[in-house]
């Protein structure tokens, strides 16, 4: 399969599916169904078996034909996370039921994974799934988890066996999250905010025709979902100025009232800083291009939190009497976060999340320290013993 | 500056203990939560409690003046335990600001403020920083009354009389129900500590300065809130590490306390010993400016250097080690986040106070090489 | 005992023993069996069981008599670590042997504790010990030794036994500097000069009467020791710039032409650190003289490293095309530190000794966290095995 | 701008390899430490095999003029292993410096550099700025002989020739044994790139080029000179990491090896951070230089401001996690110490390079709040 079999195949969707003409589901159904959903996916299953690689000619074709797409900002844990995940340990019928609506955003996925007692040790999580005939009982409660409320389906790890020790005693399942017992709260974050939920099962039934990996295998299968989550980190390309540090140069340009020498100094200091992270980024993307990909995509999460929140907090010291004021506490519930739209207060708080979410930058480091340093684990008392014996 | 008094003092223990049960019974996290969105910025009974049960907003007011006759010292450990509780009182507004203008006018409405009747507000920007211009947004019409506006006043929803610097240079008292006056309350980032823009409309008032008399009232009245304010941020830095170990001895990841983990017992005790540094220049402040030391001015700067970015350090490591919960509007982390911050820029940001700082003990800030570029 | 008959004792040894008639010794030998040494020490062995508060008013009187002192700085050694252990734990006869020549300066001491294996973790050192007959013969090495070159005596600690956890096989002795088998090398540090020794034991024969404390007790009679180490730290009082930071403000003010707006930004920065170090120590002596002497010593020195390394790098910086140059690189053996009669590069270089020298910046935090703020220890491997079976 | 290649190119990889072997093979630790103190301050046996037979003299140099045809991005690569062996050769001087000097002169003189035959070394301080003025302590007599002085010039007592700033401005060659010239060394910081005070007493000199070419040259010499130092300050920090992290692994102190406290793990994880992008900008700078890109200024600007400070963190930092070995003379930590230290002043400090890049990036330092002060 080449780029020009493929553009053939853009040909042909189109032709059969004037995408002007075409009801926006109807035209992703066809998409999906002519393997041009993601071209590396099998054949029938949103795919043609082709090279990764391939998949930008198809977007690029697509869009300039005014093809409507999938609006993957919108349904980015069920493509990021849940279909890589459905694709690697599903069943056939798994496979078939779950991706095409999927992929067309006819039905949104969100994740059950962190709970209050089980965040940077996430294999420590306490939700239990009992067998009851075909199907599982699941009682727990999960936290951070955005897009609950719009979500059709969950994946979620449980645990279904206390006696083993911690990673050896969790299933990984497809949660329906309108079956009874499921109920979303808003969390509401110090931003005003409520992007996350929290979300509490009380004796939901999973049929075990939902299991995705054998029992007691979901930690490893968590963990497919958990790499591809990080790779989706700091992917995109921005230009000079383009991020947080474009808002405050902006700023400093345009109100020469608001300069002190000091100010200066850390500004043109956050500006190079700001600068040699997206070089990095930059070089990153070259080492992939080329093959070789390195390791330095492990910290690119943890110096743009960093920079983020060192640049948000100047800001808010930048603009002095501004920055006594906040834009608005109403609670909202976005459905993505956006940081340039909003003030400086909000900035400043939202960025404060960066080093939280998604990995602490604290584990960050140890991941760094070890998989890339290769700098010793420190000694563990929680690995060999049951489950329910650790301290917590 | 030579023998400064760094320490606590048995009455200033006392006097601690005194207002932490207060606060600690009425004024829980939960309860200045509850506040926060609430059109009641302040809570007036709490208040109430503490200005006239316990006498806090008269200690610094001479006894022939209706207050205790104490000193800011006993002021400033009184806003330690406010950094700690975040509570919302008009203590700055009020207690520290408009009766330290008033002391230094002789005006007589110190008493009520002092006896804790009456609050008041002092009608400039919270930004306004020690030694810079009295800031002049009223003027003084030929009929004598006063109009124009001044944003960022705190506290000023709270007051029922403002204390209004106006061109001349002149210091007016102004009573919040007299014609004209309005008080637009702004979205603060800091709701436990709210902001307003007061405006003035041919408003009568009463003259309480005028001149250098009215300026110097101003400026000290910035002085003292800024030198007091870095025993608030001590407080709020406090607070923060406390809570902070308090959590991570209790919070188990791993198997093991989190508390338990090196690198953050490593960040834990440098935030203590940068709160031991930090509490020293805030006792140094509170002492020079109980004194009226020579060394009044440095120590103020001095402190606002140290104790500003320290308490918003502190209640950033708050946040991150508390890991996700302190990200919720539910626990009290970021209500210390939002006070810090805004206390960053409150009478000027810490690098302002290094820059006069510099200019006081002589590290002049002038570069030859740059004059001729 | 109070500060009048303290004052009387000060005429008698005064009327007695003219001190600008009476030489040096003579006078030192004399002020120690006056019991004016160190008042808070035993009757008859310098002191005279006084307060320790009444010591300055000794010392006072004495100097205003111009009597000769005992050149504190050059044997530090003994006056801050060996008296107070040989008093809480010496036999009478060592007592009676030691302190006298120690606090006249006749004889100098130094401590042979550090070893190239046994730098933070100093239980797990491994100079042996072995019993033989009357006598202990000691082989090892130690470093890191102040005055080994000029000392008569050096306070020890080496193995005893080997097949019990670190901390209960040490014991503690007085080691003869001039025995047999005790060979001092200069050790050369990153300055050029050499302030410190290693110090080579080949089966040294150490007498058992110069043991101090029981057989297998000597981490406790260590422990002592190091105490009054940490005590001895941080103790004085300086005036406002009296430090390094006197220095940096001071070519600040003469050499405008090296001044740039950055530079001005940080120099105030550190200045203002400097004051706030300063003032702690001011509240920390305060809180001693109160008799409240609260955990804020532990973080002096922790503090004092970090100031003086940042400010000796500030000031190379500073300095620019003479910060290129270096005083002298000659192997020198200086018997004290004088950071400010050197170079900024001397300075710069021998800060880094600061965070190292007496506990390591990293254990003092470790101190902080567990003692100040209660911080649970980390999970520990080494305590319970024996020392032979510990990994290194 | 647009498309830098930040990469390492196989070829660049191959001469990093080949450097390295010799490095490795004839410039060990012991060897940079044994020559410290002697009064040959360059391993000329070493600098041949890297000048003549490995042709490093002349990557930057076209193959008309005798040189190699490459670019500064494999002088860069050069310069990073030089930073991690602080081998003590005159590469800088020579190759970056005088080279680049007399390239832009179109200067014969090129050749023999290029070749490894002959060395020179450009009289300027180490410490002058790109952007900064042409130095002229240098006069030219009426007489056409040159008489001056010029303090700091880095491996001057290698050189057979001096490239000198003169009045004019001008540009002359001088040889190192014409009368008049003395090279008078000083005791560096870092003893394995020594400095020299270099004088000329009516000293006959050839003119290579005057007026605005003769200080394009210096100009461009120092512009290259401050990007690619970039590149060295990567390869310092790269070896303290290394070394540190090797050091940290084997080291035990309580029964396990050091490396694995959590505190001490997290500190290398974020210095191991600070190298990846600095390194993307000291390879940004080569690229830009080499590409000879409109946006060089800012790409050689911002790499000193990144990697200069990160040097000296990661020196510093290998030196405290060694413990006290890491501050004993026979241990190599502190040639990486005392190098980095001098490369943070070589050609303008970090903020130096910041106050440059902060005006051509277009964020003004003219501060309208200072001007009534």
């Amino acid at each position: 399969m080449d780029a020009e079999e493929v553009r053939g195949r853009v040909r042909d969707l189109l032709a059969a599916h004037d995408p002007l003409d075409t009801e926006r589901v109807a035209f992703l159904r066809a998409r999906f169904d002519a393997g041009l959903a993601w071209v590396h996916f099998p054949a029938g299953l949103g795919g043609l078996d082709a090279p990764r690689s391939l998949q930008p000619v198809v977007d690029a074709e697509l869009a300039a034909a005014g093809a409507p797409d999938n609006d993957p900002r919108r349904i980015g844990i069920g493509l990021g996370m849940a279909a890589p995940t459905v694709l690697a340990y599903g069943t056939d019928e798994q496979k078939r039921r779950f991706l095409r609506p999927l992929w067309t955003g006819e039905e949104v996925w969100c994740q059950l994974f962190s709970e209050p007692g089980a965040g940077s040790d996430l294999a420590a999580l306490g939700t239990r799934a009992v067998r009851d005939g075909d199907d599982w009982v699941v009682t727990g409660q999960k936290v951070w988890t955005s897009s609950a409320h719009t979500a059709r389906w969950a994946i979620l790890i449980a645990r279904t066996d206390p006696d083993v020790p911690k990673h050896k005693g969790i299933t990984y399942f497809v949660c329906d999250m309108t079956a009874p017992g499921v109920e979303v709260r808003p969390l509401r974050q110090i931003t005003g905010e409520a992007e996350f939920n929290e979300v509490f099962l009380t004796e939901v039934r999973i049929p075990d025709a939902h299991r995705l990996g054998p029992v007691g295998a979901g930690w490893q299968v968590a963990r497919t979902t958990l790499m591809n989550e990080r790779v989706a980190i700091g992917g995109t390309s921005v230009p000079r100025e383009g991020g947080m540090i474009g808002i405050v140069a902006d700023t400093w340009r345009e109100r020469p009232e608001l300069r002190t020498p000091e100010l200066h100094s850390r500004l043109v200091k956050l500006w190079a800083r700001a600068e040699a992270l997206r070089l990095a980024g930059v070089r990153l993307r070259q080492q992939l291009a080329a093959g070789d990909p390195g390791p330095e995509g492990s910290g690119m999460k943890l110096a743009f939190a960093r920079l983020a929140q060192d640049l948000s907090g100047f800001e808010v010291e930048l603009l002095r009497e501004e920055g006594l004021r906040y834009d608005d506490w109403t609670l909202r519930r976005p459905e993505k976060v956006d940081f340039n739209g909003r003030g400086a207060g909000y900035r400043y708080l939202r960025a404060k999340g960066n080093s939280i979410e998604g990995g602490t930058s604290e584990i960050l480091r140890n991941i760094i320290a070890e998989r890339v340093l290769g700098l010793p684990t420190e000694p563990r008392t929680d690995s060999e013993r049951a489950w329910k014996d650790l301290p917590r | 500056m030579s023998n400064p008094d760094l320490l606590y003092s048995e009455v200033e223990q006392d006097l601690r203990a005194s207002v932490r049960a207060v606060l600690t019974d009425h004024c829980p996290p939960s309860a200045v939560l509850a506040r926060l969105e609430s059109d009641e910025p302040c809570d007036l009974g709490v208040w109430r409690t503490l200005a006239a049960e316990l006498g806090v907003a008269g200690l610094h007011v001479p006894e022939d003046r209706g207050g205790h006759g104490a000193s800011v010292r006993e002021t400033a450990v009184v806003l330690e335990e406010l950094g700690r509780s975040v509570a919302p009182v008009p203590f700055l507004g009020s207690t520290v600001l408009a009766t330290t203008a008033l002391l230094a006018c002789d005006s007589d409405l110190v008493g009520d403020l002092a006896a804790g009747t009456t609050t008041a507000a002092l009608a400039i920007p919270l930004t306004t920083a020690p030694g810079s211009a009295c800031p002049t947004t009223v003027s003084v019409g030929e009929d004598g009354l006063l109009s124009g506006r001044v944003t960022s006043v705190v506290d000023a929803r709270a007051a029922e009389f403002f204390v209004v610097p106006a061109t001349g240079p002149a210091l007016y008292a102004v009573r919040a129900d007299a014609p004209g006056v309005t008080v637009a309350e702004v979205v603060s980032l800091d709701m436990t500590r709210r902001i307003a823009d007061v405006s003035l409309a041919s408003t009568p008032g009463v003259l309480l300065a005028s001149g250098d008399r009215a300026e110097a009232a101003v400026r000290e009245a910035v002085r003292v809130g800024a030198g007091l304010l870095a025993s608030e941020q001590v407080g709020i830095a406090e607070w923060c590490l406390e809570e902070t170990v308090r959590y991570v001895k209790e919070r188990h990841q791993f198997g093991r306390p989190v508390g338990s983990f090196q690198a953050v017992k490593h960040r834990l005790a440098d935030l203590w010993l940068e709160l031991v540094c930090a509490r020293a220049t805030a006792r140094y402040a509170a002492d020079a400016l109980a004194c009226g030391s020579p060394d009044a001015d440095v120590a103020v700067a001095l402190a606002q250097s140290e104790c500003a970015e320290l308490a918003v350090r502190a209640a950033e490591e708050a946040i991150q080690l508390h890991g996700g919960i302190g990200m919720t509007w539910e626990h009290p982390a970021h209500l210390a986040l939002k006070r810090a911050k805004i206390d960053q820029l409150a009478f000027g940001t810490g690098g302002e106070h290094r820059m006069t700082l510099g200019h006081m003990v002589h590290l002049p800030m002038d570069i030859p090489s740059l004059a001729q570029t």
